[in-house]
């Protein structure tokens, strides 16, 4: 780079001089500083540039003093901070009168929606005696950023493979250990067929305490779980355990907490292994209902290949979706409708593939963790919405994906 | 379990067995005429949807109880006289033949009206302070007259009563007299009437008790009431929770209707009535957070138009019972069709607000997509009767909205039809009009009519552009143009449309060009496809500058619309400016300059772009109906007397050799899509 | 030489006859007691054989005339066979009326032959096609040989090789008349088909009369079988009946899951019913076997399981659940032999032994025990279609002229439409009417019809536990499987009403002048006959009468009336679902197409969803209640409210 | 799978706990649609003369109805263990339970009356000292000391797990579903009625129990303060934020972008 500051001082007399009739054009010509808003054109007409009236001042807001007093130089330091989000409260605990404890399920190592819920209910009962501290007992390969925002004092991970998949009598050792060291107050559970459900129950069953189930509220030292299959509510004095349902409290948004990793105890008694898990299998996933595939590859208007289409979706592996276009095209079937007027979805990845992603089928799909746009448009606004957007020829990309997938199993088979 | 069956699941209402689920809300339908009298057109207009299975309708939304609270603006309901009780005989008996039950809307709007017209009142209002929306001064309202209106209330009620209806909803929303009261934005009062929460709920329990006295416990009675007005100094939703409960807590109220949004400033009334850029239901959070307070059924309409949509909210239990009421008024037919398992075939509202943005201009409420809203009384139908005449062979060209309403009605008519559209896809304009950013449910037109059409087995003819040759070889009945118009952007040749210095609108929303960088769109027209295009190009990130030499871009786009562009237009820093005329576009470098001329003083200032895009309107294409008009028995002439009056065309009547020709919609001259739609019914539909 | 022989050969195959006719019996008496007047079944045997047989016989008339000529020249022949080279009676008058008998005989058999030349399919071949030629050997060498003892011929004609010949022609003669007739042959039909006309379960059908309805178990006895899983478990006259089958197969013709292609032969079923009373295999079946089941690898015995839950019986568990209990099997049996009575008792074993009714059957059947309508839908949402309309409660009021039975079609948003027509044209027509509404349950049809006598009973005990609380005078539904039970299956469980269809009541609202209608201006009708209003109830004017009261002339079908096809959508067959090669609904609307009709009309509400359901190009399909609905003069807007209040 | 598929286990002892269950639209009493699933699953592996169901609680005739559906699948007896409904169960069901001798314990996962936690499979197997699998699809196979099992995961997934045997394991909606229930045998089969020890269940003295309160399932929540936050939160349409956008890629670089993203998040099988 050439660091010899070229000058033009003639200009730049001008550029002070705002008085001066070529004032604007220099501004303009000079390009730095604020961009000039009007000048006259070589016509003897007056240019105009809209667009550059006024200027950032120093609240980061548009200003405009058409007196010329101000102008862009004096604000030119100022940033934008208008749109940053409103700063949490920092709590932090350091050192805890007790503890809630919080045995998440964190599917795929994050949080999930029942979770955070959890949490936010272990923050009440945490909350309610000072120093109180959120302690969250995770088990296997965490990839969680957000502990701190969710409500999480402590953290106590159990890392390492034997406890990941199905160990539920390893990490019943384990939660015997976080008892024996920290003996929280309370104990909680997301109720829910991940592992929660079950790894509650035997937990309370290996302890002897009784605890409450299918919980929704808690409120004044009671608890109201679900009895009956549903059909009724049953409250009680709120026991040392308990497995809380979805929604059993609104999640912590107002606070940020130190989430501090903790050591889990060092020495664990011998677990009696009498469950082996011999890993997943395949299953159709035509079969899974659309509502609660974990996996949906989804189709639009951009897709032409339909055969490809469904080809993908076989070797994915994903179960198939549509758009309203798709459907009323007549490609694809009624009950394949994502959307607030077909059917709402929870995928974890919400492969998209020629959805432009009207209003309604973007509201469908809220509640996805991860989508997926493959799309020509880049404007679209399904590729607003997306955590990954490709901008290429649907079926293109597809065919790729197909390709890629193909050929990995088959090296996988070669290699075996 | 079935579909659908959170729908119809009747449910009690007070003493009242409502049949279904879904209602149609009270709007201002701008019908009542005689001084507010609900005469003919109305009762055709709600005996339609009673006819189509509708639940229960409550109309004559701000339906007036007090002359100081002026009906004429919108053509309300008036209930400050007795002279509207043989009249609510006459709708009441219309409803129930039908099973359907019907109640009225009414209120007195305090400051939320016009004062410069009907009996010249001063308007009233807790604290004199002026309405924004309605730019209404108003005077600081005295005890005895909230005694007054309290009594015109109850007689209001009682009038309802004695016409038949099954019950009253006290609109409590939109920044009506009521609540008005509770709002501390504008009740700034001290005495009994203000301050406190109990002072603030006041009024509206005097009213509320006033009524419950003078119709006694078996007449229904609701409330509508807002979820959040969204304003700094005003309601919260947790003021609202307590105001739903405290009123349900008396046991005088049998429910409570629930909006989410305020009502008096530009941008929180589009709220009121979401157009297409809202998503779905965006405000049931709201009305289910009522639900939770309060022991009356709830109800809640605002972007519920779809069957599935409405079985999943009611299924979920967040609220009682939906409105459907602009899908009603897209579709009066909505709910038998649902039963019939004619899904597919309901006539689903898109969100153009066409109706609700015409009520606001003081226009009658018409639908963009259904020509017979609204005109049952002149007889225009909803569904179309299989003729009984001979079958005709009709070939239409241009599958716009003109061409295929025009195929559609003559399909279902009974003839045998063939649609020729030049494009590769029906739609026309509509296809042009939902490119732009949050238009694109403008779409759903056209896939109504893409679904009707292929189930009527029509024959269809996309990429084919029908000569004169193509129709003669079908040796048609009937010959009907609707193949539209042109950008008219050569209307003054200084702008160098020939040389390609500017580009039409249709051209970038078509991507037929590609979006400049620095753009100054040209719009003399003031409607949507001038923000539309804006609109588009800053999407595509180019820097915009929206002119035209009428007061301001999108002067002529209504109430409800007209603030979600500029949601959209001002975050991208969309220059909106007024008042200069386009005289003349040249090129200079790789630049292009367009010279503007104020409207009012004559001078000239310049813009340096590299793209100029003409909205100026639309040119029909007239060369084929030229080509076949000598051929035709009638000349291509449309009897406008019997087409205004709806009757049949007696060119239709009359026998002899050779084809009918017709034209209609935009390749006349440019209308809308409601009026190129009207144009394909009324002619049509005695084929 | 004849002389001698002949008596001996007569006597010889009377006694083997007797000796047949005893281990026959002996067979059918397997089966359990029936409740059977033998003398007075006797007595009336000639009548219902001349009469009631000759009638269902007598729809094909030349064949009628074949067999009044080889049945009576034989019966006649046979008699005086004994009487003149039996016993010797030497009656010049008695071997001319035996010569004229033979006569008549072998011209009957003429047209057996002829008609066995080509038989139609539907006909059993097998020792069947033999059957001409012994009834040309026993006519001609009886006429032969009684040629001399008429004087025509001289005694000892021929000498001692054409005496020879003859005996051996007139034993092959009587070996199939007398013996076969006894032994198992085709002549079997005679003398088990006579007895079964005398023993018949259901006595009633004889003198024009009509028994449909289903017979009940006795569940308070807990040593009787539930159903009938072996044969063993017929009752003697049912297995006896199975006998009468003379295998001309016009219910196989008249089968709707036969032509469909479905595993189901009303004809084969009977005659395994045979293998399955002698014991033995199917192997000797010379008839069309079950559509897509081979013949010769099913077999049993009497007191073998009829179905095993894996492998082969005697029939397949499929066969049994094709059959939609249309009774046109019954209906065209010319033996009158209870197809339908026969199926439903197999199908009770299945269901309450085995606890194996295919498909949708189970939940079904669940769903009526939980909450006493086959959808399982919330018992207390079954008023809801009726919300606006007000209708009176008989519980509210305690009587009422009419009571309107909805039936479950009230769950259905197409039968709501029928219902709401209904109710119109009551109303219109001012008739005093009031519903059981909520109160009222399934009427049990399609459990009983699925084997599952238990839930059908239950049923039917609190329906008629409820409807002891009020007075009426008729009961008044669209539902032809409702009205059938009402009026034909609850009289055997203590509830004894006056049902009509709603046909049947509109068309006389309109005899009575009480509907003022507009006349009819739509395209051709046709009418399909509903089978529980048909043939299970003999109703095959009323709706045509109802139909004509709004001027329509009904473009009849090919297959109309009693001999009106299935829809498909009895019996439960839309529930247990069994594939065929094609749909019955299918089929029928294929021949409602060829009618040319726009419009079908119906009576009931499962013929309504079975064609409606025909996908392609149909006619539209409108209850008779719907059509007359329409034609309804506009009345004057009343105002609905006041009556609720009152 | 057609029950007939599979192979009987020879020897092996099977106990199902079943319990009286309650319509969800009538309320009306009828067997247990878990515990009738579990009895299937039962049914798969062993003849229903090695099949024993056991039933703690009580035995009015409106109960012994739906008890009854049990024996209607075919199998002969069902034993009772008279238990007034204030008792604790699982004393007198771990008790039985080693009387019985059975290595496999089926259960419903929860019941569908009173307080229906699913805690007695957990209680049991702790007590009983026996491995534990809950919500099992299907039991593949049963192989001396062991049995390989498909247990169901949300979302239609499923896993394979071997189980060491004795073992108490949970059956749900992921089962089969339970054939039908004749009337001859539901009518003949016996119910045997035991008495046994009652230990009072002291805990659920005090609790109060009502008909279920309907809850709608959250919507959006919006904690907003200022009303132009309000305003929007609810106006506005999704979008995400912040997402990669790759623009100019061959559709093989696209795909995998794509393709890591979908193995990061494990849902690439």
């Amino acid at each position: 780079m050439n660091d010899i500051v070229r000058r033009d001082p003639r200009s730049e007399w001008i550029a002070r001089n705002r008085l001066h009739p070529e004032h604007d054009a220099v501004l303009a010509r000079m390009g730095g500083g604020a961009p000039a808003a009007q000048w006259m054109g070589p016509n003897g007409v007056i240019r105009r540039d809209p667009h550059a009236v006024g200027f950032i001042g120093p609240n980061g807001i548009r200003r405009i003093d058409r007196s010329g007093a101000q102008s862009a130089g004096a604000g030119g330091a100022a940033r934008r901070e208008a749109a940053a989000a409103p700063a949490r409260r920092r709590v932090d605990i350091d050192t805890p009168a007790f503890f809630i404890a919080v045995v998440a399920d964190m599917p795929g190592g994050r949080l999930s929606a029942h979770d955070r819920d959890l949490l936010g209910l272990a923050r009440q009962l945490a909350d309610a005696e000072t120093d109180g501290a959120v302690l969250l007992v995770s088990f296997g390969d965490p990839r969680e950023t957000g502990l701190g925002e969710a409500g999480v004092d402590r953290v106590l991970n159990f890392a390492g493979e034997q406890f990941e998949g199905y160990a539920p009598e390893l990490r019943l050792t384990a939660l015997g250990g976080v008892e024996r060291q920290h003996a929280p107050r309370h104990w909680l559970f997301p109720d829910s067929p991940l592992g929660g459900a079950e790894l509650g129950r035997r937990f309370a069953a290996r302890l002897g305490e009784r605890p409450a189930t299918q919980v929704w509220q808690i409120a004044d030292g009671r608890c109201t779980g679900r009895g009956a299959a549903g059909a009724s509510d049953i409250t009680r004095e709120l026991p040392r355990i308990v497995l809380a349902l979805p929604e059993c409290a609104e999640p912590v948004a107002d606070t940020v907490h130190a989430a501090e990793a903790i050591a889990p105890p060092a020495a664990l008694p011998q677990a009696l292994r009498r469950v082996e898990d011999l890993g997943a299998v395949a299953v159709d996933p035509a079969g899974v209902a659309l509502a609660e595939a974990e996996f949906i590859l989804s189709a639009g208007n951009g897709i032409h290949d339909w055969d490809g289409f469904h080809q993908a979706a076989r070797v994915l592996g994903a179960t198939e979706g549509a758009s309203r276009v798709a459907v009323d095209n007549g490609f694809m079937p009624r009950h394949r409708q994502v959307g607030a007027t077909g059917t709402w979805v929870t995928a974890r990845v919400y492969l998209s593939a020629g959805i432009s992603g009207a209003v309604q089928h973007l509201q469908g799909i809220q509640q996805c963790d991860k989508v997926v746009a493959i799309n020509t448009d880049a404007g679209c606004d399904m590729v607003k919405r997306a955590d990954l957007a490709v901008i290429a020829d649907t079926g293109e990309v597809l065919a790729a994906l197909v390709e890629l997938v193909e050929g990995g199993r088959k090296e996988q088979r070669n290699a075996a | 379990m079935a579909q659908f069956d959170a729908l119809f699941q009747p449910i009690q209402i007070g003493k009242l067995t409502i049949r279904n689920r879904i209602v149609s809300t009270a709007h201002a339908e701008v019908y009542a005429t005689d001084g507010g009298m609900t005469t003919e057109r109305y009762i055709k207009y709600y005996e339609e949807k009673a006819k189509g299975g509708l639940g229960l309708a409550i109309c004559g939304g701000s339906s007036v109880v007090a002359i100081d609270s002026p009906q004429s603006w919108w053509s309300s309901v008036n209930l400050s006289t007795d002279r509207i009780i043989p009249h609510f005989q006459n709708l009441a008996d219309a409803m129930h033949k039908h099973g359907a039950k019907i109640m009225i809307q009414i209120t007195h709007m305090g400051r939320r009206s016009r004062w410069d017209g009907e009996n010249w009142p001063h308007l009233v209002s807790p604290s004199g302070i002026r309405e924004p929306v309605h730019r209404a001064t108003c005077k600081t309202i005295e005890p005895e007259e909230i005694e007054r209106i309290i009594g015109n209330y109850a007689q209001a009620a009682r009038r309802a009563k004695e016409g038949g209806l099954d019950g009253v909803e006290l609109s409590a929303v939109h920044q009506h007299l009521i609540d008005q009261f509770w709002s501390p934005r504008v009740n700034h009062r001290t005495d009994e009437w203000g301050g406190s929460f109990e002072n603030r709920m006041r009024f509206g329990m005097e009213v509320l008790k006033a009524v419950r006295a003078e119709v006694g416990r078996d007449f229904v009675v609701g409330m509508r009431i807002c979820g959040d007005e969204f304003h700094p100094d005003g309601l919260t939703h947790e003021d609202m929770k307590q105001i739903a409960k405290y009123y349900s807590d008396t046991g005088l109220l049998d429910f409570i209707g629930v909006i989410g949004s305020g009502c008096d400033t530009h941008n929180t009334l589009a709220n009121v009535i979401p157009n297409m850029s809202y998503p779905p239901e965006p405000f049931l959070h709201l009305a289910a957070g009522i639900k939770e307070v309060v022991s009356v059924p709830v109800i809640h309409a605002q972007n519920i138009k779809d069957p599935n949509q409405a079985q999943r909210i009611l299924e979920g239990g967040y609220v009682d019972l939906v409105g459907m009421t602009r899908a009603h008024i897209a579709d009066p037919h909505f709910v038998n069709k649902i039963k019939l398992g004619q899904v597919d075939q309901i006539r689903q509202c898109v969100g153009a607000n066409y109706c609700i943005d015409r009520q606001y201009q003081g226009l009658d409420v018409l639908c963009i997509q259904n020509a017979a809203t609204s005109r049952e009384h002149q007889g225009l139908p909803h569904i179309i009767e299989k003729s009984t005449g001979p079958k005709r062979k009709v070939v239409v060209v241009g599958g716009g909205p003109a061409g295929m309403e025009a195929a559609r009605v003559a399909a279902e008519r009974g003839h045998d039809v063939t649609l020729f559209e030049k494009n590769d896809a029906l739609g026309g304009q509509i296809s042009l009009a939902a490119r732009a950013p949050q238009r694109d449910q403008m779409a759903g037109i056209t896939r109504w009519y893409q679904l009707e059409l292929a189930r009527l087995k029509i024959d269809l003819r996309l990429g084919v552009a029908a000569d004169a040759a193509t129709i003669m070889d079908l040796r048609p009945d009937i010959v009907v143009l609707a193949v539209g118009g042109h950008p008219f952007i050569e209307q003054n040749p200084h702008w160098g449309a020939e040389e390609g210095l500017v580009v039409s609108s249709w051209d970038v929303l078509a991507g037929k060009v590609a979006p400049g960088k620095n753009v100054l769109v040209y719009d003399t027209i003031c409607e949507f496809s001038g923000m539309s295009v804006a609109d588009y190009l800053a999407d595509k990130g180019a820097k915009v500058e929206i002119v035209t030499d009428d007061i301001k871009p999108g002067v002529a786009i209504g109430g409800t619309t007209f603030p979600t562009y500029y949601r959209s237009l001002y975050p991208k820093e969309v220059i909106m400016t007024g008042d200069l005329m386009l005289e003349k576009v040249y090129r200079e470098g790789d630049k292009l300059v367009a010279l503007l001329e104020n409207e009012y003083t004559g001078a000239k200032e310049e813009r340096v772009v590299d793209q100029i895009v003409i909205e100026n309107g639309v040119r029909p294409d007239e060369a084929l109906y030229y080509e076949l008009k000598p051929g035709a028995r009638n000349k291509g002439q449309v009897n406008i007397e019997e087409l205004f009056a709806m009757q049949p065309q007696s060119s239709l009547a009359e026998a002899g050799e050779g084809y009918l020709l017709f034209r209609i919609g935009d390749c006349v001259s440019q209308h809308n899509t409601h009026g190129a739609i009207l144009d394909a019914l009324r002619l049509c539909k005695d084929f | 030489m004849l002389d001698v022989v002949l008596p001996i050969l007569i006597f010889a195959a009377l006694a083997l006859a007797l000796a047949g006719a005893l281990r026959r019996i002996g067979l059918w008496r397997q089966g359990r007691a029936a409740p059977v007047q033998l003398l007075a079944g006797l007595a009336a045997m000639p009548r219902r054989y001349l009469v009631d047989l000759h009638h269902v016989v007598a729809r094909d008339k030349v064949f009628a005339n074949t067999h009044v000529a080889t049945g009576g020249g034989f019966v006649l022949a046979a008699l005086l066979l004994i009487a003149v080279h039996g016993f010797g009676l030497e009656s010049r008058v008695l071997a001319w009326a035996l010569l004229a008998a033979t006569a008549v005989m072998f011209v009957g058999a003429l047209r057996v032959a002829a008609r066995r030349k080509d038989p139609p399919a539907r006909l059993s071949r097998g020792p069947w096609m033999r059957l001409p030629k012994s009834l040309f050997a026993f006519s001609v060498s009886v006429f032969l040989v009684t040629l001399p003892a008429a004087g025509v011929l001289p005694a000892g004609f021929g000498g001692w090789a054409l005496a020879a010949v003859l005996a051996l022609v007139v034993a092959w003669g009587l070996g199939e008349m007398f013996f076969g007739m006894t032994w198992g042959g085709p002549m079997k039909h005679a003398f088990a088909g006579a007895l079964h006309l005398a023993f018949h379960r259901r006595p009633e059908r004889f003198g024009g009369g009509r028994s449909t309805g289903l017979k009940p178990l006795d569940l308070n006895d807990a040593s009787a079988p539930l159903g009938v899983g072996k044969p063993v478990d017929f009752t003697w006259n049912q297995l006896l009946g199975f006998d009468a089958c003379v295998q001309c197969g016009r219910c196989e013709a008249m089968c709707p899951a036969f032509a469909a292609g479905q595993p189901l032969n009303p004809k084969k079923l009977i005659q395994d019913m045979v293998v399955g009373l002698a014991g033995g295999t199917d192997a000797a079946y010379a008839g069309s076997p079950y559509p897509g089941m081979p013949v010769g690898e099913h077999g049993g015995d009497v007191h073998s399981p009829i179905v095993l839950r894996e492998g082969r019986a005697l029939v397949d568990a499929d066969t049994l659940w094709s059959c939609t209990t249309c009774r046109a099997c019954v209906e065209e049996c010319p033996m009158m032999i209870e197809h339908v009575d026969a199926i439903v008792d197999m199908r009770r074993h299945l269901t309450m032994e085995h606890g194996n009714t295919p498909n949708k059957g189970g939940e079904v059947l669940e769903n009526l025990a939980a909450t006493d309508n086959p959808g399982g839908f919330d018992p207390a949402s079954r008023m809801n279609w009726a919300a606006d309309l007000d209708l009176p409660l008989i519980s509210a009021r305690g009587s009422a002229e009419v009571l309107l039975w909805l039936g479950d079609g009230a769950f259905d948003m197409r039968n709501q439409r029928t219902l709401r027509a209904l109710v119109k044209v009551l109303r219109a027509a001012k008739v005093d009417f009031a519903v059981l509404g909520n109160d009222e349950l399934d009427s049990g049809d399609v459990a009983r019809r699925l084997g599952d006598e238990a839930t059908f009973q239950s049923l039917a005990a609190r329906n008629i536990a409820t409807l002891a609380q009020y007075r009426f005078e008729h009961i008044v539904t669209c539902d032809p499987h409702s009205f059938h039970v009402l009026k034909n299956e609850y009289p055997a469980l203590g509830g004894h009403y006056d049902v009509s269809h709603h046909s049947t009541y509109i068309s006389q609202l309109m005899a009575a002048g009480r509907l003022a209608l507009g006349q009819w201006s739509g395209g051709k009708v046709t009418y399909h006959d509903p089978c529980y209003l048909g043939r299970y109830n003999g109703e095959y004017e009323a709706p045509r009468n109802a139909l004509k009261g709004i001027g329509i002339k009904v473009v009849e079908m090919e297959r109309s009336g009693f001999r009106s096809r299935c829809c498909g959508g009895g019996g439960g067959a839309p529930i247990t679902d069994i594939p065929g090669k094609q749909r019955i609904p299918d089929m029928r609307m294929a021949e409602i197409n060829a009618t040319g009709a726009d419009i079908v009309a119906v009576g009931c509400p499962q013929c309504t969803a079975m064609l409606e359901g025909v996908v392609g190009e149909r006619a539209e399909v409108l209850d008779i209640a719907e059509l007359v609905a329409a034609q309804l003069a506009a009345a004057p807007a009343q105002r609905v409210k006041e009556e609720v209040t009152a | 799978m057609r029950r007939e598929d599979i192979k009987q286990v020879q020897g092996l002892k099977v106990a199902a706990l079943v319990s009286v269950g309650r319509h969800p639209v009538t309320g009306r009493p009828r067997r247990a649609d878990f515990d009738a699933r579990a009895v299937e699953m039962g049914l798969s592996l062993v003849a229903p003369e090695n099949m024993s169901l056991l039933h703690a609680g009580e035995c009015s005739p409106e109960r012994e109805s739906a008890l009854r559906g049990y024996l209607g699948m075919g199998i002969g007896a069902l034993d009772v263990l008279d238990q007034p409904p204030e008792a604790d169960i699982v004393p007198a069901l771990e008790a039985r339970l080693r009387e019985m001798g059975a290595r496999l314990v089926l259960c419903g996962a929860r019941g569908e009356m009173g307080e229906a936690s699913g805690l007695v499979p957990f209680l049991l197997a702790e007590r009983l000292g026996w491995s534990l699998v809950s919500g099992l699809a299907q039991i593949e196979s049963v192989d001396g000391d062991s049995m390989t099992v498909l247990q169901a995961l949300p979302r239609g997934q499923r896993r394979r797990l071997k189980v060491r045997l004795p073992a108490v394991v949970t059956v749900d909606a992921a089962a089969q579903a339970a054939r039908q229930s004749a009337y001859g045998p539901a009518r003949r089969g016996e119910l045997r009625r035991i008495e046994g020890e009652v230990t009072p269940d002291a805990a659920a003295r005090d609790w109060n129990t009502a008909p279920a309160k309907k809850r709608p399932k959250r919507l959006k929540i919006v904690k907003a303060a200022s009303a132009r936050d309000r305003f929007k939160a609810a106006a506005a349409k999704a979008e995400g934020g912040g997402g990669q956008v790759l623009t100019g890629l061959s559709p093989q670089a696209g795909a995998e972008a794509i393709l890591k993203l979908l193995r990061e998040e494990g849902v690439l099988r």
